[in-house]
């Protein structure tokens, strides 16, 4: 069983803080946790939910119906009570009446521990309460996270989560909580998963402009640099942060910029520089929906086409589409890696939805292992940089050494320098472009999951694959027949692989957070599909797996 | 088709204030005793962003206009390497511009070489933004009506770390300038040099320029800002050169702490040899 | 028959000159001319050249081996030498004897006039004689050209014609050149048509960087601001100048700005803006090698797929891709139409090799024709920018009169102000997409050049027109059954008449000035084509028909 | 999904300095005699920019970063429309830096109103190119250490044609130097305004503001660039405010020959009318 409690309210109001007292709390206990945010494009006012799904099976999307709504304002019991399920309560944060529950979090919290900043851990415990677990997992966090603040705060929340777990005492039983079931702790968001993994991986260069929904993997990289020996830097724009860290790779460093769909479309210009002068850059693209500024805090899948075929001209790049908190932080590694494999851009197309998606995982390794950057380090006088190879793939150095590395954002000769010449010109062209033929070979393949004679099979990619996994789920157990194949990798393609895997079921369907199709247009533009049918969603929000379900059922 | 024979010789027209620049750029490098191994030439798109194939050492000629965040990323990785720029009035304040402006509010400990010629070369003959008022061009038809940009004045108002002036038609001075850059410690330094382009700036020419520059003497302090400020504004009869204005900053590289004892280069070469 | 005059050397020596008196002179005798160029990224030395091409029946592309030789230089006659046609000659500036002709320019002009500036006018004399012209048309173009400057230069000009034509007086006869066919006068290069056709139909605002290969048009149109009533502004950066023309749009004047590949790689975040605020803007991309800077002087055809999904988030937009000097005249105010009808970004697809090819046709109408704006005036204090509408296209007016002109870049209900309410969002994000269908329904189909039945159907776009359709010529002569698709209009595409178009030849052939195929990439991502060939050059250098066809019949 | 209902009111932080802007701005509107219908507010993306949605007139909300060449673009199109720009100090400073630097040359006739926190709102709290030194954020661990962007001298430097600085604290000072602005018809004018953002800037509070702005006194002569670039300098226990520096410049729409008579608005209407 899985249940969803919903925590909504204004911009300010603690939200994030009472879904996160609750994420950590239910996580160590045991659960399988998965929550999701909601939010508006403003610092206060608004209305803003955090959705925490807890389950004793494992769980890869956000929820459908709430089982508790958490409702801070009129506006939020007004707005979001008729998501809740049937069976399912409110707890308002008035004494008004018109929830299941009605506490006035903060006077409750006034008069226990004389603070009304401590309401959220009121709210926190009341729900732990209401759903029959332990607050005493509760009051071990609080007193974790208090540790270094004075003792009257410790005792404060803990005494405001047993109040709140108190209010709620006489509705205990009427909503069962699931079972825990795992060993429980470790929770990580996308956006964190992301900035370990760089991090972990070696990068040491890291630089961007702020842009929502991609802060959160700055913000984190900023907040180790110091832990892991990265330089962060803040650039004036996205022109300058790519340039920097095609810099930044050239001198010999992994490095990293981050930015959503209309920061990167002023990159598009650095990655063409990269692609020809052949730069292990990395860019991570979180989406939201577009076009122009759009919904700025709202997830989306709308970048895809314009992610693979930005810049001018023609060169290779690999681009990843994680979908799930581990992938987000495996991928990442692997698009470090495949960037210094090549010695092309690679890049990480990741939306809001996943990056804020806190999921109850195993722990990840947070001990460097720096990926193999792949120089040569004993070039001498007679190093050329751009030599003519089989692989496309020619031995680079660093500056600094015996050897002059000489990088030319013009066509240029294997030497590096300025040509206009022709035949140079094809050669080297010719030459990055085969780099292709590795990369594919090496490119990950969609991953099923279901059945392999499925008559029914879903395809998808990036954030979709956990809803996609429930969907299938959901229509198995009605009796349907489906899979899903989730793309993690969307370039290269190695076509003839993917043309298997996808096979010949009855139905194909491509589950898609855009309006026009973008992987299926992308399947087709390369042979590997010619019709199917379009299951789309450009709300803003992102699909949950009994929407699917009911969709395609219809 | 081979063009190859007619690349390896400088792409500039007979007469070019780059040749002369060129060269006096080499010896600088001489004179400054810096090591060609440890000297990234960074440039970005012009006449004068080609002048890193002209000489020895490592080079990053990247996009045009984006020089200045190439090399910070290339001195952030590796602050032991030597990273000059050599960029046009157009690729460093026009499409460059407001990487100029950040650049010099961090600091990086980059040599900026502006070949200031007062027009867009490479592409022929249209304004740039050093161009005068007045100055007529296929597209400027009416004449140039933007008030000049002031890239010294601008430079010294944010307390940039070495600014300088100098003509390539001085090369004593040019080149005793750029070696000063070369050998300056404290961060940004920029050099804007005055670059006679007799293919389409008909009015800057290189007399014109050799009548009116004048060195600041050597008891100017360029220390002192107002003065500096004030020299850099005077652009008329008599145009000053030289080291014009020194501010005392801390480079933005020295002020990281991650780097106060390796390069991040250093650094992961270190870590990886740690793990193998 | 036809022949091709190529006047060869470096840059600044009067390549262009030369060629110009010729090209002139020819179409004014009333051959068919088709003129191109070849040059370096340099201001002086190194090695271009001009290809004049005549004959006596329609030219559509440039030459294949060269008649005449005009070699200024001894690099010129060593590198292009061996492309002179058996039976072709070679004039050599000098006397060293290397040519079939040896000829001082500069020392006859110095001799004839007492200056070395007319030894263009010399090299155009000796080829109009060598060629059995009538050297009396080149004195008229210089009497012409010259008829502002005093008596002494017409006078020099005329002397230095005739004694080029005299020096070669004892080879004419063994070269002879094509009859003239045609009512002659008009020639035109893509640059001027494209240039003409805006200020015709009205473009009023006008801002670029300057970026070979579109500097041509940018020029133009600051030539022609004052005859026109047109406000040129030279911007800071690509982005102001995308920027700049968004916000002339909006105010109610057609606006455009013109690049090449990179600088259109910073404008993808300003077209995105288009699409959001609906702005009826052009942007013109003249295309050149990449990727980064690549081959700033030479010419291909990389960029379709960018152009057409570069931005980010999903708009509608068109791109026409002119394949002639007429269609540079014809479909520029077709853009600009479009734009204004559809309110949404439209772009046009050229190349260095079409902005610079000159060619007579007829002359091209300079008269004002302003395009209709499509605006509405009579709209008052209730009036929305974005009213929903079945078309999807919602009634425009500007700002000045009674109705508040109310624009987003962020998602907007249909007042123009600021949402994050979703089915606002995608109520108007639908509405957006629906104006496809009118476009859609409204775009150009690809011509049709060879017979119906064809066994071989060559598809091209753009600029290959003309190479396509002599290609075609040659094979049918051979007795292959060959016919060509010409797509001058790329995106949106009518799927079904597209297929029907294609029909079920034996081959198809995409003819393309890239590595990848992209016009093939859009036909298969649209289901128009599953397989085809690739036929494609990369080199920088255009295609000429002659090397189409045999590489058909390989 | 609903959401409407909370779009309507300004969506900015209780205690924001915006508030009193937005007030303050309409009263000014109406003082300076603006007609709403010839009035155009341009913005890009942030806090600030947000503005033009909660007044009326005519608006495009434009890009980040991007306002300036958006407005340059109406200008030009239509010089009989008041155009009005919006922006943040990051928006204005920082992406749109280039643009500042270059209108400001070319003098168009925008008005440009810089909400200026010294730090990214929207996007949580990074420094701004104005943040102060040292300021601590999640980004800038260890406080900021580029030297802060001077806007007020730098546009004083290219000879802006107005150049003022204001507070919101100071709603009289503010509303008589925006409507200094909008009644000025020289070229570019800039106000940049102190405004505080109570969530993000713990540093530059309200109080701090008020302690330190000072109003330049009515001997100050705002055509003395020195003095002018002097008061602009001056950041520290005293902050002066009001109107620091006019030029005496033609704007750039007025220098456009095409436009001398009509705009190219009322020029296209007359010519559709002419062939229609
Ligand atoms: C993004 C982009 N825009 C435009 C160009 C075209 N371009 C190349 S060089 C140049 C200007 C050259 O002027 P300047 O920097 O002053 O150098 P100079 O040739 O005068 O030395 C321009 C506009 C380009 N390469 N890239
Ligand atoms: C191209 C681009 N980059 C980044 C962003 C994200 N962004 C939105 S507002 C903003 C900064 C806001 O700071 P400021 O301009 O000072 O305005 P404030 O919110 O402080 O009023 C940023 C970085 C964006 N919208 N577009
Ligand atoms: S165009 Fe001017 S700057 Fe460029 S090489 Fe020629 S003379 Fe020098
Ligand atoms: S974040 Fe700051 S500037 Fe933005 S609304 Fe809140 S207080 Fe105002
Ligand atoms: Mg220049
Ligand atoms: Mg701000």
């Amino acid at each position: 069983m899985d249940l969803t409690i919903r925590i909504a309210g204004e911009a300010g109001q603690g939200v994030l803080t009472t879904g996160q007292l609750l994420v950590g709390s239910l996580a160590e206990l045991g659960l399988e946790v998965l929550a999701t945010r909601s939010y508006m494009s403003r610092v206060r006012g608004g209305l803003n939910w955090y959705d925490i799904r807890i389950g004793d099976e494992p769980l890869y999307g956000p929820g459908d119906k709430v089982g508790v709504l958490v409702a801070l304002t009129d506006e939020a019991l007004e707005v979001l009570g008729e998501e809740v399920a049937s069976g399912g309560m409110i707890l308002h944060n008035t004494g008004s009446g018109k929830g299941d529950i009605n506490i006035d979090l903060e006077a409750v919290a006034k008069e226990t521990a004389d603070s009304t900043l401590y309401s959220n851990t009121v709210a926190a415990g009341a729900v732990m309460a209401l759903l029959g677990y332990d607050i005493g997992v509760l009051e071990g966090l609080l007193k974790k996270q208090f540790a270094k603040k004075d003792e009257g705060v410790v005792s404060g929340n803990i005494a405001c989560a047993r109040a709140g777990g108190k209010l709620v005492a006489d509705q205990v039983g009427k909503l069962k909580g699931p079972k825990p079931t795992r060993k429980g702790g470790w929770v990580y968001d996308g956006s964190t998963a992301m900035g370990l993994s760089a991090a972990v991986s070696g990068v040491k260069f890291v630089t961007a402009y702020p842009m929502t929904p991609s802060t959160g993997v700055f913000t984190f990289l900023a907040g180790a640099a110091d832990e892991y020996g990265i330089v962060v830097e803040q650039a004036e724009d996205e022109i300058a942060a790519v340039n920097m860290v095609c810099g930044a790779t050239y001198a010999g460093v992994p490095g990293m910029t981050m930015t959503s769909g209309g920061g990167f479309a002023l990159m598009a210009e650095g990655l063409s520089l990269a692609g020809m002068m052949e730069l292990p850059i990395v860019v991570m693209i979180a989406q939201r929906p577009g076009p122009a500024t759009g919904l700025p805090t709202r997830t989306g899948q709308q970048d895809l086409m314009f992610t693979l075929y930005a810049g001018h001209g023609e060169f290779p790049r690999a681009i990843f589409t994680p979908g799930s908190v581990q992938q987000c932080y495996d991928l990442t590694r692997r698009a470090m890696e495949t960037a210094h494999e090549y010695q092309t851009p690679v890049l990480i197309l990741t939306d809001q939805f996943l990056q804020d998606m806190e999921h109850s995982i195993d722990e990840l390794d947070s001990q460097p292992r720096l990926i193999d950057r792949r120089i040569v380090t004993d070039a001498g006088e007679d190093y050329v940089r751009y030599a003519v190879t089989d692989s496309g793939v020619s031995d680079r150095a660093i500056p600094g050494g015996e050897a002059l590395v000489v990088c030319d954002s013009d066509s240029h000769t294997a030497d590096g320098h300025i040509t206009e010449d022709m035949d140079a010109h094809v050669e080297q062209q010719d030459k990055r472009m085969r780099k292709l033929k590795g990369m594919t070979a090496g490119a990950l393949l969609p991953e099923r999951f279901g059945a392999e004679d499925a008559e029914t099979l879903l395809l998808t990619w990036g954030s979709t694959l956990g809803p996609g996994r429930e969907a299938v789920a959901l229509l198995n157990a009605k009796g349907v027949s489906a899979a899903m194949l989730h793309f993690g990798q969307v370039w290269p393609l190695a076509v003839d692989k993917v043309k298997e895997a996808i096979g010949s079921p009855k139905r194909i369907i491509s589950v898609e957070g855009n309006c026009t199709g973008q992987l299926a247009t992308l399947l087709r533009s390369v042979g590997v599909l010619t019709e199917c049918e379009l299951l789309t969603n450009y709300t803003g929000m992102p699909f949950t797996g009994a929407e699917i379900a009911e969709r395609i059922q219809k | 088709m081979k063009l190859a024979e007619t690349d390896t010789k400088p792409a500039w027209c007979p007469g070019c204030g780059n040749y002369s620049l060129l060269k006096t750029f080499d010896e600088a490098l001489e004179e400054a005793g810096v090591d060609r191994h440890k000297l990234v030439l960074v440039s970005g798109i012009g006449q004068a962003a080609k002048l890193p194939h002209y000489t020895r050492g490592n080079v990053f000629n990247g996009l045009h206009g984006r020089a200045l965040p190439a090399a910070t990323g290339i001195k952030l990785s590796n602050h032991k390497l030597e990273v000059t720029i050599t960029s046009g009035d157009g690729d460093m304040y026009g499409e460059g511009g407001n990487h100029f402006l950040h650049a010099i509010r961090r600091n990086i400990g980059v040599k900026v070489f502006v070949h200031d010629n007062q027009v867009y070369g490479l592409t022929k003959g249209q304004a740039s933004p050093t161009s005068d008022l007045g100055m007529v061009t296929k597209i400027q038809k009416h004449g140039v009506m933007s008030l000049p940009f002031n890239p010294l004045a601008i430079a010294i108002l944010e307390e940039c770390s070495l600014v300088a002036r100098s003509f390539v038609g001085e090369r004593d001075h040019l080149r005793a300038t750029m070696v000063a850059a070369l050998k300056h410690t404290g961060g940004f330094a920029l050099v804007d040099i005055l670059q006679p382009c007799p293919s389409f700036n008909k009015q800057n020419t290189f007399k014109w320029y050799k009548q009116r520059v004048k060195p600041v003497g050597d008891d100017h302090d360029p220390r002192d800002k107002e003065v500096a400020l004030r020299l850099a504004l005077r652009w008329g009869d008599e145009i000053p050169i030289g080291v014009l204005y020194r501010s005392e900053r801390v480079s933005f590289e020295n002020q990281q702490t991650v780097l106060a004892e390796k390069s991040l280069v250093e650094q992961y070469a270190a870590a990886e040899g740690g793990i193998s």
